[in-house]
């Protein structure tokens, strides 16, 4: 049976690459794996948040390959309302459809990965 | 007078609450990269960075903001051009 | 899963060997997994891991050259030490091919490294009793 | 069972902060590398963490403590070859 | 000292080019300053700062090269980018002379990048009216 | 008149290599400027730490140079009271002589800086 793959997103966009080399694999494995669910909390709910203009900093503008997302059929997207709400983000900001959850529900989809990977 | 330079999120690390420890009284404070949240999210150091706009001194780098997406509720919003100048007005500076 | 069964681990190494010791440690934690009895799948290298397969890495006499060590070690027992191409490429890791591809003027990747795409570690995921990250 | 790893310093990032946050029942917590203070300092999350201990899901390791010349005021100590039975132990690992 | 007097300014760049902003930050300064009329005396690059000097890093084609912006800004306003050996050794990156002194296959530092020692970062910072960090 | 040059250590050692890389630009600055201060502040109070054993984390053991400062003529070495505090950590357990700073003295001491560079 294939494995349940968990990523998880936990940091700003741009300041540093993980936000979008883990997109990058994200996409990538969902090619191999249909049971891929991506989780965003704490400061990778950022990533979502519409209107990205990466190139002024001289960064790679990712947030349009966010979209690939559906096309490649990840649809198990997670993301932390308590993140959300302590950034005053709503969720008719964020550029893609996901599924909101409380910390305690975001945990028990964790516990139900059979691997992890944290970027 | 010491330009303090953050570039860390103050919701990831201790870099911001580190620097506001070791502020004197005529320091500045530029928030860059991803630090830029401190002024929209919800920050238990949101006092302090308040007093900090009011004696003008909190600045936040406007490229940066606007890279993520994001507006400032307050501090001082300066593009590069001012951010040279504010190094030249202050005497050293401090990156943490 | 016993504690005597043979275990086939799979490794992601995310940090440099030069300013993180998280390199270090997947390293140790693949000798004492070996010493152990169980199996390494593999070596994904990704992020700043990448950095990892230079063989231009040249440390002090009294400093651990770890390209080094990971070389050895994947010899020893045959597993594959994979680094993603994409990765690479942005951080200055190349192989002779790509270097041609891109006419660069050398190459800089540590045998037996291998350039890999993402798919390789989807595979490495698959075939792995647990996958670690470092 | 997920087994957390944690490799930064709980008094320069909210790394060990934001795992606790994520901890579910049965999680096994490993400190690593510069995380392995949270057991010799003074932290807030202290009493979380003598939870832990006393649920006995609360390791240390040894190495990471003995390069700094640090003790563990709690916690169990284990060297790599018990890293790696607890991440035969757990189903998962979450790298913090 | 006043906002029309040119001010001299040294740079330190600590962060890799493709995993951390700063390193984006330092060159966006640098730009920033010159159009401003003021002078760099030099960048002097540390720590993980070193991987900007790589000839070997190639982005995509949509993405920023930064060794190449360097490259160009440097010799257009004659100012140096000094790279620490010590630093660079440990990191794999290397220029032709080290690799002919270490035996290695291959070298990888840019031009202009030079491969220098700290000493050269006391000059930049004596030679300076303000020292930036990045 | 020769600056008033100040690095300030914040960092553990050995997890990452700021505490090494700073340790290593602190002895070679020396050399050319004779008014180095040293601040040891945060996390970075552990560098100063004794009994260190970093090979066998397969890590440089740098300790012993931090006696070199000495030798080199770096006298201006302050440490954070309060970070000493919080880290259980007394003056007696440390390898090198330093002089203990209240944070109110330090950020003074910050003050009277030219320039600062931070690790």
């Amino acid at each position: 049976m294939e494995k349940k793959v968990g990523i998880v997103n936990r940091h700003l966009p741009h300041g540093q690459s993980h936000a979008r080399e883990a997109l990058d694999l994200s996409l990538a494995l969902s090619a191999f794996n249909e049971s891929l669910s991506l989780f965003f909390i704490g400061d990778g709910v950022y990533q979502l948040l519409a209107k990205h203009q990466a190139d002024i900093i001289l960064q790679k503008d990712f947030q349009p390959m966010l979209q690939m997302l559906e096309l490649y059929g990840v649809e198990q997207i997670y993301v932390c309302e308590e993140s959300l709400a302590l950034r005053h983000i709503s969720v008719d900001q964020l550029v893609i459809k996901t599924t909101l959850l409380s910390t305690e529900k975001i945990n028990s989809y964790l516990a139900q990965q059979d691997q992890l990977l944290s970027f | 007078m010491i330009l303090h330079t953050i570039k860390s999120s103050p919701l990831s690390t201790f870099s911001l609450q580190d620097c506001l420890k070791h502020l004197s009284e005529h320091d500045c404070v530029l928030l860059m990269n991803d630090a830029v949240i401190a002024v929209s999210a919800s920050l238990e150091l949101q006092p302090t960075l308040l007093q900090l706009h009011e004696s003008k001194r909190l600045f936040i780098l406007q490229d940066d903001l606007q890279a993520r997406g994001l507006h400032a509720d307050f501090g001082q919003i300066i593009d590069y051009a001012g951010f040279v100048d504010l190094t030249i007005k202050c005497q050293s500076q401090l990156a943490w | 899963m016993s504690d005597h069964q043979v275990v086939k681990f799979s490794i992601l190494v995310t940090g440099s060997p030069a300013s993180h010791q998280s390199a270090s440690t997947a390293y140790q934690f693949c000798c004492a997994l070996l010493e152990a009895g169980h199996q390494v799948s593999g070596v994904f290298f990704y992020l700043d891991g990448v950095l990892n397969a230079s063989n231009l890495v040249s440390p002090a006499t009294d400093e651990v050259n770890l390209p080094e060590l990971w070389s050895t070690l994947a010899l020893q027992h045959q597993f594959p030490l994979e680094v993603c191409v994409a990765a690479s490429l942005r951080r200055g890791i190349v192989n002779e091919q790509e270097a041609e591809h891109l006419a660069l003027s050398s190459y800089n990747l540590k045998s037996p490294f291998v350039l890999s795409g993402l798919g390789q570690l989807a595979e490495l995921s698959a075939n792995c009793d647990r996958l670690m990250q470092f």
